[in-house]
């Protein structure tokens, strides 16, 4: 009941908003998503932590003949995942308040029907549904991109489209296979997916289909190219619900599909696809370094830790899949604290240029303080959130492979290079004529970021609440893997 | 008429396959648009030929009856195409089929 | 006889389509045509299609030529003024003709080797036809007249010349 | 008391919380109150929990907060761990720690950004106490990139500078370069042990045997996160560099506490460490070799603060090659000796610079004994027991590491003593160069001449008194003493003991070791006095007229630019490569030509549809006939 | 049937108003007719005697299925079409025209009889030349009508050369006869053969499938748009239906004949027709390309051979007819304005025409077969029909197409965003109900895709 409430009131709302006009359209934004976030708490409290299973099951037939189910529930992952896009979007629509977008009745119905289509992806238990909310959860971040985006929108958000839609094409073709193969009447429910016991060989070839798809998203080196373009182009609130919660979508399918559908492919191919996530880690980490948009250098630090992440949950060990779980939630977060402040940056100074900017931590005591803690979740310092995850992540790695784990724990290093480099070009130093025209924070900035920091806090010192809820889900997946694994 | 017997039905179907082919080759050397509608009446002539000759073979009245309709369509056919063609000889002066590429890529 | 007949009229209905086709004049063509038509009129009638065959001319040689001829002299197209097409489309479409030819009788000539029986010699007689027709196939027929009335409005309306305003 | 000892961190980290949210709610003076009470509380609590655990002959206590990550087989607490080894440097810790925060009273006075400072020095000291009480080694190293980052905002405290925040970045950065193996090594102790808490580790570890590889790559992998934390060859660069934040921070931060923090870890580790033969020797080597070549780059600095840098990273070598020889109690002595002694030195030289007014070459100051002689006297104090004279602290712990050494290898005693007397020189050549001759700044510095204020003086003398007498806890047998500390730290390194083989050096070899030592120094100490008293010897602020080797040192061994050359260099340029050539020109457009391809065989097959009726006919015949002949063949 | 009849029934009456002069009511009666029509329809739902005529036609689900889906793209195309109904002399002939096409169409569609399918072929494509030249004084109009006419006479002729071999085979008009025979090993496997693959080639024409595509898009661009309309709807879908019974009811069990020629055709629809549409300026011309996309598709659900494929078809040829008037409205009105259709006339549309910017972006999201909307579900059902007993690589040809195809549609979406421009298109109301339900069947057929799957 509360998956369905959570899935549909965002849309109901978004939808709304297209027939209002004028400022109570920010008003009933913002209220609705803090509903949603409330409707959230609610299903965190009530959460059965033991069970890995998925809860708050809603499945009724939706295209009976070909065994398609409008099938919806939360285990313990999609509830974090939840979790973390109903307490993203209050904050992303404020975020959005202090920047004057044109025609803003669009901009906040389409944050809104994202949100229900990325809850649908991470509530959907039913593979069609699946690939349904997917594909939902794409168009609005399209339009948000396309109308709201920089200069070069058109042709960014084209190549976005088409190269992350190319790639679902390609899960459509696995799910399509998958699903002829489950036992007549075909079905499209996860537990029977996961019931399959496919060939070797098959899922040899099923692995890429699916892991393209997701790659993708994520994305993982050599396909993020359309990564950079889109995060820097797109509007803040754009970039936020890309690298906060979308680029989850990757790691969150491998997690629902790729794993317990081809485990066999995963042994076989596994090692491929973890090798290519820690390329991705360090050639991102290496981009990023070499930046001079601190959009830019965002979206590649963030695609670096995506790619540690991906790493992780290949690595097909319990620590890794925990901690990819845990910095998932954690990288949301951190990710959405650097767009928001790099975002007041660019709103204040008009520029995004490092060489350009400097010296505000002089008039802006406040701001460089949040920016600076923001900046340390985001490079994984211990206490605070990024740690926690990306520790498990390097522990899970190793035991995979220590090599690995070695080149992907450069990132650290790689990441306060640039991170640190960007910091003290962008706040330090002396007074400017840049800082000149910036001042600290006000109330309303204030209250985005409070949340942000104590959350950052919060995951960083006592993590054991997600930990708790995520740890059944992740046992429950590798019995699932166990038994397709022959 | 039992001497209709010498000829085997083979001979039928590849005589209106010559006159088909003779129709299709006109349509394809032919620029004027009356000839290239002349040629596909050949073309559908070669059908009713083949047609009347299996129908008799079949012993089967369908088959001439068919023939009937082919030639309904025929006759509406001719009747479209020449105000057609009356209609763009007003505009452009011209029955060459050859002159009407503007419309392309 | 009717072996030569045969032969004969293939021979006739090939070569005057053939003519149809390289005649230069297209009065000229519009004869040959007819003249083909005669040829296969003479078909219908070995195969005891009388009262196709007398359609036929009728229809074909009475209606439809006489409108070609019609649309000609109305156009003032009885001079050779085509446009020469160019060698090469000529030679690609004789070639591509010959090869549909060819492949059709490639295809047949080995296929049906019996002789033609007239299992009913009386199927192309009109009353006959007439039951067929109106039984059977009532409803294609009066289909046709759709057809017909469509052509009909088509052509009037195509043709008509418009009242400038 | 030591159920309490969950309040020795809490104290400073809830003063830091108050300062930092509410700076602008009080007067800054309160501010360092406040800090400073914050930690004589802790400091009061550890001295309680450091007599109840003397009174427990190193029963260790664990106290468990509440589960920090635990998943799956993985957990960890938050809890701290009370044994001998933490509770004494819970004294170091929060004693130093108060006697700067006083001191930083009277000498940031001025400063706009008073407040904040006591800020981070409050945060400081909470990770720092954290890194010594955790009971695991993940909270040791949330400590420890906790003082990292403490660090990191206390050398860029003036962050108007740039060249302050590089050094800033410049030290972040290092320590994450160690921390990398560090937390490597952590992950394989929890897969071979499948725990990080010291009491499983230690426990099973006991039960292995020695030289196995698994535990030398362990050993290995903390020792990296050492050296990045404790400055030791190679990655040692960022500690000079790190002088640039306020003199208090050097002191406590920098000479103190936080370098030795990987002291500390491998003290800690001691077992594992001992039964990896090979590291130790690593260690031994590496402690050694910095100690030399750090001591040799310090003669060459004329920087007050550079020199007393140097000198630090020279005696965190020491502390290492006491550890490399299994002399774990010698470290950790050397290390609170040290504690007591540098931070003296270190706020002497603030004190020096405080009455300069912000100059640090000692080239400018000179015969500044009559105008500040507080200082003069307990700098003059915290000199001879770096250098090792008797009875004075440095000479005690000193002496125990070199017999250490020179029972494994009179190779590496030769060394230490080496560095040992390289130190003394400059330390003096620093001390003369200050205090005597003539004054060589400018007037106005002259007129400014003035000794500190109280807050500032009082802990120099206070420091000045431990520096003096803080070795006589660790008098050894030899001379007579009962060597307290060695048995107050004896359950730590109990289990080691099992593994530490070689013998004992007999006392006449003891006694013709210390005298060698002494008499070597003392040597030095006049040839030192000669040079720059007697003969008034001043270094030229001419750098070409240098010669090689002083040119060499003087320039540090050029090894900023080496490693700039080899790595930083590199790295920006693998960097650029990536983004412009592999990035831009490779997958971009590998991708974007994907695109392209498309759009290009759209243009060129479109053209098929030219328009021509007889051109589509023709295709279209043509298409059937191949369509039959296929059909044709294939029935 | 009564459908039928009441259709055939508008038509004279659109003759008569002519006559009788009442002009002015015709296209009002023409919109009331078809609603009567569609309600028919769905009244003969599970007709227990579905054959009339000594099985001329046969008027089961399926078949019903279609005519409604082409009676509902009917009544939308009138109601965008208004337009050309007025300030013309002719709009009693154009009235006519397009009711007799639609009888064609449904002739087509419920054809049990060879004769009737053929008829109504010519029907609907002799209607189709005249409305395809029905801007007399427009060169562009005259052009396509003469090529539309000149190749569809001719492919008649390769249609005409099929039904004769298989008359010659099977001695049999009637699908269920010849079914009988096809399914009996049958002798004359040659007549069989050239019959089934000329047969194929023909309706291969109507449905503008590559290589006998090269019609569409020059006479979807010279006609007038609201016939381009027409023609890219009720042609391809009583095509597709036609094409689809014949080949599974009666040649079902010739398979092996025909699915390697159409696979083929298929997939060359498919990428060429994707392909040539990235390179288009003109709206038109695109649609026109992306309907031999389409066409590919639709092949599937003949290749598939199974009844699903038939549900698919109807399904995807009620989103496919859907969503392309719905573009055709937007390019008519747009071009009524601009003077062009043309991808720039679109430009900076986005900002203050609110209807016409879902409209597009629905539309063309669901032609490019993008979840939720109607569109992806209809290439779904074909697909999965389709791999039911087949291999996935002509559902891989599909997909890439439907990638390629995403670049062309979006570019349309893209362009109302691109430069400023406060532009108000003036909408009628007929357009704007027209895209209306459009935008709402659309969105519905995507939520609820079962709507289509009745049982049959």
């Amino acid at each position: 009941m509360i998956t369905t409430a959570l899935l549909f009131f965002p849309l109901v709302v978004g939808l709304l908003l297209f027939l209002l006009k004028g400022e109570t359209v920010k008003k009933v934004a913002l209220g609705a998503s803090i509903v949603e976030f409330l409707l959230g708490v609610v299903a965190f409290v009530n959460f059965n932590k033991g069970n890995g299973l998925p809860q708050y099951e809603l499945n009724i037939p939706w295209i009976k003949s070909l065994g398609i189910n409008f099938h919806i529930g939360m285990d313990g992952i999609s509830l974090l995942l939840v979790g973390l896009t109903t307490f993203l979007l209050p904050l992303i629509i404020l975020a959005a308040n202090r920047n004057s977008y044109k025609n803003p009745t669009n901009l906040y119905a389409l944050m809104l029907l994202m949100q229900f289509g990325l809850i649908g992806v991470f509530t959907a238990q039913d593979a069609f549904l699946f690939y349904i909310f997917w594909e939902v959860a794409l168009i609005p971040i399209y339009f948000i991109a396309l109308l709201w985006g920089g200069e070069q929108k058109v042709k960014i958000t084209f190549k976005f489209f088409i190269y992350t839609l190319a790639g679902s094409l390609l899960m459509l073709v696995g799910l399509i296979y998958v699903y002829f193969q489950t036992p007549a009447p075909h079905s499209f429910s996860l537990t029977s997916l996961y019931e399959l016991e496919l060939t070797n060989g098959t899922q040899s070839w099923l692995f890429w289909l699916f892991f393209f798809a997701f790659a993708i998203k994520m994305p993982v080196f050599p396909f993020h190219s359309w990564l950079a373009d889109t995060y820097t182009d797109a509007p803040t609130p754009g970039t936020m619900l890309l690298s906060g919660i979308m680029s989850k979508m990757g790691v969150y399918g491998a997690i629902r599909l790729l794993l317990p559908i081809v485990p066999q492919g995963i042994m076989e191919w596994g090692p491929l696809a973890i090798t290519l996530a820690i390329i991705g880690v360090l050639y991102a980490s290496l981009m990023a370094m070499y930046q001079k948009d601190y959009k830019r250098l965002i979206a590649y630090s963030s695609a670096a830790h995506v790619g540690l992440i991906a790493a992780g949950v290949f690595s097909l060990t319990h620590n890794g899949m925990v901690g990819g779980v845990i910095q998932m939630v954690a990288h949301g977060i951190s990710a959405f604290g650097l767009f928001y402040v790099v975002d007041i940056l660019v709103n204040r100074t008009g520029s995004r240029d490092l060489d350009k900017l400097g010296g505000i931590r002089v008039v802006a005591p406040n701001y460089a303080t949040a920016f600076l803690i923001i900046l340390l979740a985001s490079i994984a310092l211990p206490l605070t959130s990024g740690f926690v995850g990306e520790f498990l992540l390097m522990a899970g790695i190793y035991e995979y492979n220590s090599w690995l784990a070695f080149f992907g724990g450069l990132t650290t290093i790689l990441g306060a290079v640039y991170m640190l480099k960007s910091y003290q070009k962008a706040v330090l130093g002396d007074k400017t004529e840049i800082s000149d025209k910036f001042h600290d924070l006000v109330l309303q900035e204030k209250i985005i970021l409070i949340p942000v920091i104590l959350a950052i806090f919060i995951l960083g010192v006592y993590p054991k609440p997600f930990i708790e809820i995520a740890e059944p889900a992740v046992k429950n997946l590798f019995s699932l893997m166990s038994i397709t694994i022959k | 008429m039992e001497v209709i017997k010498a000829i085997p039905l083979n001979h039928y179907i590849l005589l209106s396959a010559v006159l088909f082919a003779i129709g299709v080759m006109g349509v394809l050397v032919r620029r004027n648009a009356i000839i290239i509608f002349m040629c596909i009446e050949l073309m559908l002539n070669a059908v009713n030929l083949l047609m009347v000759a299996f129908s008799a073979h079949h012993g089967d009245g369908k088959g001439q009856v068919f023939v009937f309709f082919i030639m309904a369509v025929a006759a509406a056919e001719v009747a479209v195409g020449l105000s057609i063609l009356i209609m763009i000889h007003r505009n452009t002066e011209t029955t060459d089929v050859g002159f009407l590429n503007k419309l392309k890529f | 006889m009717t072996h030569y007949a045969f032969y004969f009229l293939s021979f006739l209905a090939i070569l005057s389509a053939l003519m149809v086709v390289f005649s230069k004049n297209p009065i000229h063509s519009v004869l040959y045509l007819v003249l083909t038509f005669f040829a296969i009129a003479g078909h219908y009638l070995l195969l005891n299609a009388q009262f196709l065959a007398v359609v036929h001319i009728v229809v074909y040689a009475g209606a439809i030529m006489v409108l070609f001829l019609y649309v000609l002299m109305l156009l003032n197209l009885n001079v050779d003024a085509e446009p020469k097409n160019k060698t090469w489309v000529k030679v690609a479409g004789v070639l591509s003709g010959g090869m549909l030819m060819l492949t059709l009788i490639a295809t047949f000539s080995k296929a049906e080797t019996q002789a033609l029986v007239q299992k009913d010699p009386s199927i192309g007689v009109t009353a006959n036809l007439g039951k067929i027709l109106f039984n059977d196939f009532a409803l294609p027929f009066e289909i046709s007249s759709i057809l017909l009335l469509s052509a009909m409005v088509g052509a009037i309306m195509l043709s008509k010349k418009e009242a400038k305003n | 008391m030591k159920e309490l000892v969950w309040l020795v961190p809490v104290l400073p980290l809830i003063g830091f919380l108050i300062i930092s949210l509410g700076k602008n709610y009080f007067s800054k003076s309160i501010a360092g109150i406040l800090a400073s009470v914050a930690v004589l509380g802790a400091f009061v609590i550890s001295l309680g929990i450091f007599f109840e655990m003397n009174g427990l002959h190193g029963k260790a206590f664990t106290l468990v907060l509440f589960d920090w990550i635990s998943t799956g087989d993985f957990k960890v607490n938050i809890a701290f761990l009370v044994d001998p080894l933490s509770s004494i440097m819970l004294l170091i810790i929060t004693g130093i720690g108060f006697l700067i925060h006083l001191y930083s009273m009277g000498y940031m006075h001025d400063d706009e950004g008073y407040a904040k400072f006591f800020s981070y020095l409050n945060l400081f000291v909470f990770f720092m106490l954290l890194l010594v009480l955790g009971d695991n080694y993940l909270l040791m190293f949330a400590g420890w990139e906790g003082v990292g980052l403490a660090s990191y905002l206390l050398i860029g405290f003036w962050f108007k500078n740039h060249s302050y925040n590089d050094a800033a970045k410049k030290a972040f950065i290092v320590n994450r370069i160690g921390d990398l193996g560090f937390v490597l090594g952590i992950i394989l102790i929890y897969i071979t042990f499948g725990s990080i808490n010291y009491a499983t580790v230690f426990g099973e570890a006991v039960n292995l045997t020695s030289n196995m590889p698994v535990i030398t790559a362990i050993t290995l992998l903390l020792f990296v996160g050492a050296m990045g934390k404790s400055a030791q060859i190679p990655l040692y660069t960022w500690l000079p560099d790190a002088m640039a934040g306020p003199t208090p921070v050097s002191a406590l931060i920098h000479a103190a506490t936080m370098v030795t923090a990987g002291v500390y870890m491998i003290a800690r580790s001691n077992i594992l460490y001992t039964l990896a033969p090979e590291t130790l020797g690593f260690v031994a080597i590496i402690g050694a070799a910095t100690a030399v070549f750090a001591a040799t780059i310090g003669i060459f600095q004329n920087d007050i603060k550079k020199v007393l840098a140097y000198s630090t990273v020279s005696q965190l070598g020491y502390m290492f090659l006491a550890l490399g020889v299994g002399a774990f109690t010698g470290g950790v002595f050397h290390l609170m000796t040290h504690a007591f002694f540098k931070a003296l030195l270190f706020l002497g030289a603030g004190s020096v610079i405080h009455a300069m007014g912000g100059e640090q070459d000692i080239r400018k100051m000179g015969g500044l004994k009559k105008y500040i002689p507080i200082t003069y006297m307990t700098f003059l104090i915290g000199t001879i027991a770096i250098s090792g004279i008797p009875p004075f602290s440095g000479f005690f712990s000193k002496d125990e590491i070199l017999a250490h050494a020179f029972q494994v290898s009179p190779l590496l005693w030769g060394l230490g003593v080496l560095g040992s007397l390289m130190t003394t020189f400059y330390m003096f050549r620093l001390f003369f160069l200050t205090f005597f001759g003539t004054f060589r700044g400018t007037e106005e510095q002259h007129h400014h001449l003035h000794e500190s204020p109280k807050t500032m003086t009082i802990p120099l003398i206070v420091l000045a008194v431990l520096a003096a007498l803080g070795g006589f806890i660790g008098v050894p047998h030899v001379l007579g003493g009962n060597h307290w500390l060695e048995h107050f730290l004896a359950p730590v390194f109990k289990a080691s003991e099992v593994f530490a083989h070689g013998h004992k050096l007999s006392h006449t070899t003891e006694y013709v070791l210390m005298a060698v030592t002494v008499i070597l120094t003392i040597v030095f100490i006049l040839f030192a006095r000669n040079k720059f008293v007697s003969k008034n010897y001043v270094p030229s602020t001419d750098d070409s007229k240098l010669t090689f080797i002083p040119k060499l040192l003087t320039n540090k061994y050029y090894v900023d630019e080496f490693y700039n050359t080899i790595i930083v260099k590199p790295l920006n340029g693998l960097a650029s490569f990536t983004y412009k050539i592999l990035e831009l020109k490779g997958i971009n457009l590998l991708v974007d030509s994907v695109g392209k391809l498309v759009v290009f065989t759209s243009s060129v097959v479109r053209k098929v549809q030219s328009g021509n009726t007889g051109f589509y006919i023709l295709a279209m015949v043509v298409s059937i006939v191949v369509i039959l002949i296929i059909n044709l063949f294939n029935k | 049937m009564k459908a039928l009849l009441l259709v055939s029934g508008l038509g004279f009456l659109g003759i008569l108003s002519e006559i009788l002069n009442f002009k002015k009511f015709i296209y009002k009666l023409s919109i009331v007719g078809l609603l009567a029509a569609i309600v028919v329809t769905f009244l003969e739902w599970d007709n227990p005697t579905p054959a009339y005529f000594n099985n001329m036609v046969y008027f089961d689900n399926l078949a019903i299925s279609f005519i409604a889906v082409l009676l509902i793209t009917g009544l939308l195309w009138f109601l965008m079409a208004e337009s050309i109904f007025e300030n013309d002399g002719l709009q009693s002939d154009k009235s006519t025209l397009v009711l007799f096409s639609i009888v064609g169409a449904v002739c087509m569609v419920a054809y049990n009889n060879i004769t009737m399918l053929f008829i109504g072929i010519e029907i609907l494509s002799i209607c189709m030349y005249v409305l395809a030249g029905s801007k007399k004084e427009s060169l562009g109009s005259n052009e396509s009508a003469m090529k539309y006419f000149l190749m569809g006479a001719f492919a008649t002729g390769f249609l005409l050369m099929g039904i004769a071999f298989i008359y010659g085979a099977s001695a049999s008009f009637d699908v269920m006869e010849i079914k009988a025979y096809m399914s009996n090993s049958p002798q004359n496997i040659e007549l069989v053969y050239t019959g089934i693959i000329l047969l194929a080639i023909g309706l291969a024409f109507k449905i503008s499938a590559v290589p006998f595509h090269f019609w569409a898009p020059d006479v979807y661009e010279g006609a007038p748009i609201q016939v381009t309309a027409l023609m890219s709807t009720i042609v391809k879908t009583a095509a597709i239906a036609a094409f689809y019974k014949l080949f599974t009811v009666s040649f079902g069990s010739q398979e092996i004949v025909w699915s390697t020629t159409l696979s083929y055709i298929a997939a060359l629809s498919v990428l060429i027709g994707n392909i040539i549409a990235v390179f288009q300026s003109n709206v038109k011309r695109m649609l026109a390309y992306s309907g031999i996309s389409h066409a590919g598709y639709l092949l599937l659900a003949i290749l598939a051979n199974n009844a699903a494929g038939g549900t698919a078809l109807t399904y995807y040829t009620l989103a496919y007819s859907v969503a392309t008037i719905a573009a055709f409205t937007v390019v008519a009105n747009v071009a009524s304005v601009k003077g062009s259709s043309d991808f720039t006339s679109f430009e900076g549309l986005g900002k203050k025409n609110k209807l016409i910017t879902i409209s597009v972006i629905v539309s063309m999201m669901s032609l490019a077969g993008i979840p939720p909307f109607a569109g992806f579900f209809g290439k779904y059902f074909l697909f999965t029909s389709y791999l039911e007993n087949h291999s996935i690589n002509l559902v891989i040809i599909g997909l890439i197409g439907s990638a390629i195809s995403i670049y062309y549609y979006f570019r349309l979406i893209v362009n109302l965003f691109k430069g400023e421009s406060d532009e108000v298109i003036p909408l009628s109301l007929t357009s704007k109900i027209v895209l209306i339900i459009a935008i709402i069947l659309t969105v519905a057929m995507g939520i609820f895709p079962e709507i289509m799957n009745g049982g049959w």
